[in-house]
């Protein structure tokens, strides 16, 4: 028997394998192993931001500043490889900035108390603008490894083509299910979200927890700027504006509760998929305009989220919220 | 007795010292890089001032934060208010352009899209169980769409001068929107205060379960907030609308939902739900709002504007924090002894 | 072993909060292979002291010392890596994570660095067979009963092999026969050189169990006792500060029921399709109605049922011989139902609210939107309310959450006599009600049957369920197994019925 | 429908647009432009709006890569970032054309032809008509459009290219009202409010939209726009030839909207195997209040 608590992921992925199927029925070349294949590729940047922020919202939390940071470690990378510093110092750096913002909101929300959505917030501006001042010009990106990374991968039948960013989508996913699942990082995330009080009664680290949440999310924000870079070979201040927010759909509609404590980082795969799907639907589709596409775009959420709450409601998957 | 000392303690009882502080701190900053800022004029019968025009300015986000409280102590929170805004300006301004209707029926036609968002936010929301940011994702995304369905994609331009006067007229030497955030204020205070309407949203937002076992209507009472929010958010649209006396769908509103948020928490309301402060709200919108006055006249290069603020919003969050707080004190206690 | 050393000893500990003085200058001292029973009203400082010892709270003065070393944690987690094992007031648990995980938490056992769920999920298992339960320990803990879970988070405390236990009143939802499975244990760490510090309200398991007594009041330090030698009434004295008036378990009240006449509320094969099954029973107007069972036996559905919280599926439920349809907690409070809830963390109190708030609330709900408890009013009922039930509080302006856990279900009971109704609910009334408000409580249950009430209470105790019922009805696996009436009330009668 | 991407000549013809969003009016005419233009010509358009994101943009391409469509037309977020997507549908040989904003390529093989407007051009037109009738002696208020974004870079590029040979003209103060009439008014109005508006001798709005606000704010504080304040922007909007005509603002630098057409043209002698040149202008005129009246006219009409 299915336990009951996997059923909103189940419900994400049959509304993908419905849409997919729909898309197929309808559009040449669309039930293929190709624009499958595709949508881990142009979507690898975004699951990894939301796989980041999974971790987050399982904890109560929330993480508004993943787009500026994409943004910012991107200019910044490109600034540096056009600089002339090598790849291998650029990379660490990056990433180490972006661990160590994640770990100074952290920081911020425990012992400050200040509420993480406007830490977050504040995040966000800060390093929106330090992505400006860094560049306001796009800055290209000429480099022979970037062409490789971009050229590497598995070319199967039909065109179909697992890249670099997919195969490191793969690897940040089975890194992030090991810590969710068979870490103590991971319970004591899930333990801050079920109930913050209780669980440092239960003397779980909640300071070491809260900053490592957010470090993690910001450092895999950061990963997810490095790919973004690879994706466009360029660096962009105004790049990744307002992901956080498709980050965050993702992740709900992957079935994961924003209150926290209930939720599984592979839900939000298939959530980001999911959304990945129907902009490629709307891609093919090629009728609508923009403002059908944002209508289209708006019902789909919320038929989605509709048919997750038409499930059997368990005790266990609502939580609280008994009324 | 209301010796300075008592007030002081008065204001921080409810809160209120440290957003004032912190308002009074920018508009210090204000002076000195532009010392007439400040300086009242009378013309025409209309005041003109630096506090005015913050005011002024301030006056869609401070309409929207009012709402916006109100949901946020119910334990929601509502992203479409932008959207809304769009779809009201929209509404409103094809109504002028297409049609004959007399003014007061154009603007109850907007805030009558406004309560219908409102309304659909609150269904979800109250009725389907969605968590508020998602519900209300969705018409963030959705409404900016239908507003530029509306307006076919361009700026409605009009001509018409009493609508206009929503945006830019004069009552009294005061601008109409410092009018109409008064007047949305008290009304609203009077309608939480001397109703139970406020005991109950402070009660669903402190814990829901508990106030549905006390026979506290949960559901109609977070429906009432979104379409409170939806309506405020309508009049905010409608005010920006007639300010350049035309719809932009495609940028009215743009972004305004973390503005409005960031002022209903830096007047001191927590994002958990709970108790929560209509004027504070306001004045969070008042410091917003001169802290962008305050980088215009400051002339430094717009590309560090984000910074800046990141900046100021952090600062003034430190200053309320209790730990902060202590840690100055004690900072200071180290220094004298 | 009268005169060993110390294990744990506090000196002058002192912690205010704003407004009060929660411990007062408090030593207190715990020896190896010792039972240490800690008691006091509601709002002593019990719980306070025990967040001070574990780092919960830092402390504003005095010295604590542990096995000789001093003891100053900052956590929870130094405190445990310290050898103090607590289990907190009210169930502290994550209804999230399954029991195994409660039980392990931050002790997982792993393999090549990873958790071992298996090994984790058998552990769990071992663990609670020894409280002789047997769950399924990957549910989430949050679909179990109140009851279940305080077990879990003993076994979760005992688990630990500490050198000091600690247990906030750890016995306030369980019934006879789980108290003594615990007790079993307690005395087997006694033996084994732990020391054990008990919070109870349950006068007669301090006498079972402990060693020694220390009592709080108003948070300071009244004494410490040989618990063979502090006479009961003695005792209670110290805790009161003053003597308790003999106890109210008198029957004098019951068979003045005027029967006859259509009930007050009556239950006509109720069931609830996953819940209660043909439940039928009648409150008459005056008349307290007990239910009895054991845990999970479908005493809290019971009255979810009534008070419009689970939807019948078939049955009637008949107010005044009149059939009603209630959905709702605000359709049972209009037809003049109040539910005291067993849960009052989750469903009781509203804690950023104020007491007086929170006593207003349910009247308030019940008069609509349009028609506010005058600020006056509401501030005399406060008052009134925190005189009548003597609620520990500077002043009914101090958030409810800051009160006293006893103190917040006085608070709660006040808010639901300020409706009038004619029948109320009450779902383990006393639960964590310190001696005198206890005796309050049952001789406001025997007022209010007198005003002509109707009350159908739930409790685990059954002394005090026979003392106040004109009727109990025993429950078993949501079913009605025996209902016993006027006479035939005794401890013995409903024990056998449960047992039977 | 779709072709193969060979594309035989006697079937419908299938284009791939993927258009930066509708975050104008200016954007949104140049959407109805090339979707009026295929029509006229019965191709099939496939239509994809991006919402302003560059992702968006590269994964509608990829879709019609896998769609098979028979060319693609850009009309990029930004110059950076198109090489590995653009590499990819030379792979599956399918056409590129680019339209409005440039791409930084090095290697032109990747796109069929740009269509192109030329932001820094557009700058220096206005500049070079102020200091024209002002004769170089000027304090000028600039208007920003949105931080980061590449016509606000290049329109002040040019525009101060320009201005740096003037010595007596100077921006006073500037500041980004990102593009939208009323951060336009808003910003104007402190900027009023911050000096004494004698002082001030234009204002540059870095498009229409802004100079619309802009010029709200002017009247509302009782200044005549247009004469006692100069006013020139750029984009050419319908609107912005009534204020003109009102005598509200001075001049506007063309950016046209229909580039549908060459781009068309481009992908169909492309297709047809003729050769097709790497750049197609299309830069605007200067408009000024003479010709305003009647171009607006014609510009509504249609
Ligand atoms: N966090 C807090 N802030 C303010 N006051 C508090 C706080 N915690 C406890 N108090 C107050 O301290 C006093 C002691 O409370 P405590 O919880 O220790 O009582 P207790 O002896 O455990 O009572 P009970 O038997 O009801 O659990 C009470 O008056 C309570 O209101
Ligand atoms: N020993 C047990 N084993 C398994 N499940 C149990 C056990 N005890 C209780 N439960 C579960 O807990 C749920 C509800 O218990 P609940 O506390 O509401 O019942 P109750 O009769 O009111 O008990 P209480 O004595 O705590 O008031 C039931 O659904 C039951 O399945
Ligand atoms: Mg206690
Ligand atoms: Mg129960």
């Amino acid at each position: 028997m299915i336990p009951a608590r996997h059923a909103p992921v189940l419900v994400t992925a049959g509304l993908f394998a419905a849409l997919f199927i729909l898309g197929a029925l309808q559009y040449d070349g669309f039930g293929t192993l190709r624009v499958f294949l595709n949508l881990f590729t142009d979507n690898a940047f975004l699951a990894v931001t939301a796989i980041g922020m999974t971790f987050v919202i399982l904890s109560g939390g929330i993480d508004l500043s993943v787009g500026a940071v994409i943004a910012f470690t991107g200019v910044l990378t490109a600034v540096l490889v056009q600089a002339g510093w090598p790849l291998w110092l650029v990379f660490p750096l990056v990433l180490v900035i972006g661990g160590t913002f994640g770990a100074g909101m952290g920081c911020l929300i425990h012992f400050y108390r200040l509420q993480p959505f406007i830490v977050t917030l504040a995040g966000m501006f800060l390093m929106r603008g330090l992505a400006v001042v860094v560049s306001e010009r796009s800055v290209p990106i000429e480099h022979s490894v970037y062409d490789a990374v971009n050229a590497a991968g598995v070319m199967l039948p039909g065109r179909a083509f697992i890249s670099a960013q997919a195969i490191m989508l793969v690897i940040v996913l089975a890194g992030a299910l090991i810590l969710a699942h068979y870490r103590r990082f991971g319970t004591y995330v899930y333990a801050m979200g079920g109930n913050a009080e209780s669980a440092r009664l239960m003397a779980v680290p909640v300071a070491r927890t809260t900053i490592g949440i957010y470090a993690l999310s910001s450092f895999l924000a950061a990963l997810a700027g490095i790919m973004f870079s690879f994706y466009t070979s360029s660096g962009y201040a105004l790049a990744a504006v307002g992901l956080e927010l498709d980050a965050i759909a993702a992740v709900v509609i992957g079935g994961t509760l924003l209150t926290g404590g209930y939720g599984y980082v592979i839900g939000t795969l298939v959530g980001v998929m999911l959304m990945g799907l129907v902009q490629t639907y709307i891609a093919f589709n090629g009728s609508l305009n923009s403002w059908w596409t944002k209508i289209v775009i708006g019902v789909l959420v919320l038929i989605f989220v509709c048919l997750q709450r038409i499930r059997i409601p368990t005790k266990a998957a609502t939580g609280s919220a008994r009324e | 007795m209301t010796g300075p000392k008592s007030i002081i303690s008065t204001l921080q009882r409810h809160g209120a010292l440290w957003p004032l502080v912190a308002l009074g701190l920018i508009w210090l900053v204000i002076i000195i890089v532009n010392p007439g800022f400040f300086a009242f004029t009378i013309q025409d019968g209309r005041v003109f001032g630096g506090v005015i025009d913050i005011f002024n300015r301030g006056a869609p986000v401070a309409l929207i934060a009012i709402g916006m409280s109100l949901v946020i102590a119910t334990g929601g929170i509502d992203l479409s208010v932008g959207a809304v805004m769009a779809i009201a300006g929209a509404v409103a301004a094809n109504l002028i352009v297409g049609t004959d209707l007399p003014v007061p029926l154009i603007i109850l036609a907007g805030l009558g899209a406004g309560l219908a968002a409102g309304l659909l936010n609150g269904t979800l929301v109250a009725g389907f169980g969605i968590q508020p940011i998602v519900a209300t994702l969705i018409l963030l995304v959705a409404g900016r769409g239908v507003a530029q369905l509306l307006n076919d994609g361009q700026i409605i331009t009009f001509q018409n001068e009493a609508f206009a006067f929503v945006g830019v007229g004069t009552l009294l030497g005061l601008p109409m929107p410092v009018w109409l955030v008064l007047f949305v204020l008290a009304a609203m205070l009077l309608i939480t205060r001397r109703t139970a309407l406020g005991l109950f949203i402070e009660a669903v937002g402190a814990n829901a379960s508990a106030s549905h076992y006390a026979g506290v209507p949960v559901r109609a009472i977070k429906l009432t907030v979104y379409a409170i929010a939806g309506l405020c958010a309508a009049l905010a649209g409608l005010v920006a609308t007639a300010d350049i006396q035309g719809a932009d769908a495609n940028n009215v509103g743009l972004w305004i939902e973390l503005d409005a948020i960031l002022a209903v928490v830096i007047g001191g309301t927590s994002l958990m739900g709970g108790r929560y402060s209509l004027v504070l709200a306001v004045v969070g919108a008042l410091i917003i709002q001169s802290l962008n006055t305050a980088v215009v006249l400051s002339g430094i290069p717009p590309k560090f504007n984000l910074v800046i603020k990141s900046a100021v919003i952090v600062a003034v969050l430190m200053l309320q924090s209790p730990v902060a707080q202590a840690q100055l004190a004690s900072l200071r206690r180290r220094f004298t002894a | 072993m009268t005169a060993a050393t110390p294990l744990l000893s506090l000196r002058g500990v002192r912690k205010e909060f704003p407004g009060v003085v929660a411990l007062d200058d408090v030593d207190f001292e715990v020896r190896p292979g010792e039972v240490h029973a800690l008691l006091g009203e509601n709002g002593a400082g019990k719980s306070t002291l025990i967040k001070v010892l574990t780092g919960v709270y830092p402390r504003d003065g005095g010295e604590m010392s542990l096995g000789g070393g001093t003891l100053s944690p900052q956590s929870v987690g130094e405190a445990q890596a310290a050898g103090i094992s607590t289990v907190y007031q009210e169930v502290n648990l994550l209804p999230n994570l399954s029991v195994a995980q409660n039980l392990l938490l931050g002790r997982e056992p792993r393999r090549f660095g990873l958790t071992d769920w298996k090994q984790m999920n058998a552990k769990a298992r071992e663990t609670l067979t020894r409280f002789r339960l047997d769950i399924d320990v990957t549910r989430p803990l949050g679909a179990f009963s109140v009851a279940i879970q305080q077990l879990v988070a003993i076994a979760r405390g005992v688990d630990q092999r500490a050198k000091i236990l600690v247990l906030d009143e750890p016995t306030a939802s369980l019934d006879a026969s789980e108290v003594e499975v615990l007790f079993d244990i307690l005395r087997d760490l006694r033996t084994a050189g732990l020391g054990v510090v008990f919070v109870t309200h349950f006068l007669d398991q301090v006498y079972a169990l402990s060693d020694r007594i220390t009592v709080l009041r108003n948070g300071r330090k009244i004494g410490t006792f040989e618990t063979a030698e502090l006479p009961r009434p003695k005792l209670v004295e110290h805790m009161l500060g003053y003597e308790l008036q003999g106890t109210a378990s008198s029957h004098a009240s019951r068979g003045t029921v005027t029967e006859g006449n259509d009930a007050a509320l009556e239950m006509d094969s109720a069931c609830v399709s996953g819940s209660v099954q043909e439940i039928s029973l009648a409150a008459q107007s005056g008349e307290a109605i007990g239910l009895a069972g054991l845990l999970g036996s479908g005493r809290t559905e019971v009255c979810r049922a009534i008070f419009g919280l689970d939807t019948l599926s078939s049955g009637r439920i008949r107010r005044n011989g009149r059939d009603v349809h209630i959905t709702s907690p605000r359709g049972a409070i209009a037809k003049g139902i109040a539910l005291c809830p067993e849960d009052r963390k989750a469903n009781g109190i509203v804690g950023e609210l104020s007491v007086r708030e929170n006593i207003a609330l349910a009247l308030q709900a019940r008069r609509g939107w349009w028609r506010p408890i005058p600020a006056r009013e509401k501030r005399a009922m406060a008052e009134k309310a925190i005189t009548d039930f003597k609620i520990a509080t500077p002043d009914a302006d101090k958030p409810v959450r800051l009160l006293s856990g006893g103190n917040q279900q006085k608070v709660i009971l006040a808010r639901w006599l300020a409706i009038e109704p004619d029948v109320l609910l009450l779902d383990e009334p006393t639960r964590g009600i310190d001696v005198g408000a206890h005796a309050e409580i049952l001789r406001l249950i025997h007022q209010l049957c007198e005003r002509g009430m109707a009350l159908i209470v739930t409790s685990s105790e059954l002394e005090e369920l026979v003392a106040f019922s004109h009727r109990v009805i025993v429950l078993r696996d949501f079913r009605q197994i025996a209902m016993i009436e006027g006479e035939d009330i005794t401890e013995d009668a409903v024990l056998q019925a449960i047992a039977s | 429908g779709s072709g193969s991407s060979e594309g035989a000549a006697n079937d419908q013809l299938t284009v791939g647009f993927s258009q930066v969003g509708s975050e104008s009016g200016w954007r949104t005419s140049f959407t109805q432009a090339v979707q009026a233009e295929a029509r006229d010509r019965g191709i099939d358009l496939k239509f994809s709006d991006a919402q302003q994101k560059q992702e968006n943009q590269i994964r509608a391409v990829r879709s019609f890569i896998a769609q098979g469509v028979d060319a693609i037309v850009i009309a990029p977020v930004v110059e950076t970032g198109w090489k590995p997507v653009l590499t990819e549908a030379k792979r599956a040989g399918i056409p590129v054309v680019i339209v409005d904003r440039n791409m930084a390529l090095k290697d032109d093989s990747l796109y069929l032809t740009r269509v192109a407007s030329d932001f820094v051009e557009e700058g220096r037109k206005a500049g070079r008509w102020l200091m024209e009738e002002t004769g170089g002696d000027c304090d000028i208020v600039e208007l920003q459009g949105t931080v980061g974004a590449t016509a606000a870079i290049d329109r002040m590029t040019g525009f101060n290219e320009v201005i740096a040979n003037y010595p007596d003209a100077e921006i006073v103060m500037t500041q980004t009202a990102d593009f939208t009439r009323a951060r336009g008014k808003e910003i104007m109005e402190t900027f009023l409010r911050a000096m004494d508006p004698a002082d001030i001798c234009a204002v540059w709005a870095h498009n229409d939209e802004m100079a619309l606000g802009a010029v709200i704010a002017m009247k509302e504080a009782g200044i005549d726009p247009g004469d006692d304040i100069l006013v020139v922007s750029v984009d050419a909007v319908p609107d912005i030839f009534k204020a003109m005509a009102d005598g509200d603002t001075n001049a506007t630098v063309e950016l046209s909207p229909h580039m549908g057409g060459p781009a068309f043209d481009a992908i169909e002698a492309h297709l047809r195997g003729e050769s097709v040149d790497k750049l197609i202008s299309v830069n605007g005129d200067l408009f000024t209040q003479e010709t305003a009246a009647e171009e607006y006219q014609k510009r509504t009409a249609g």
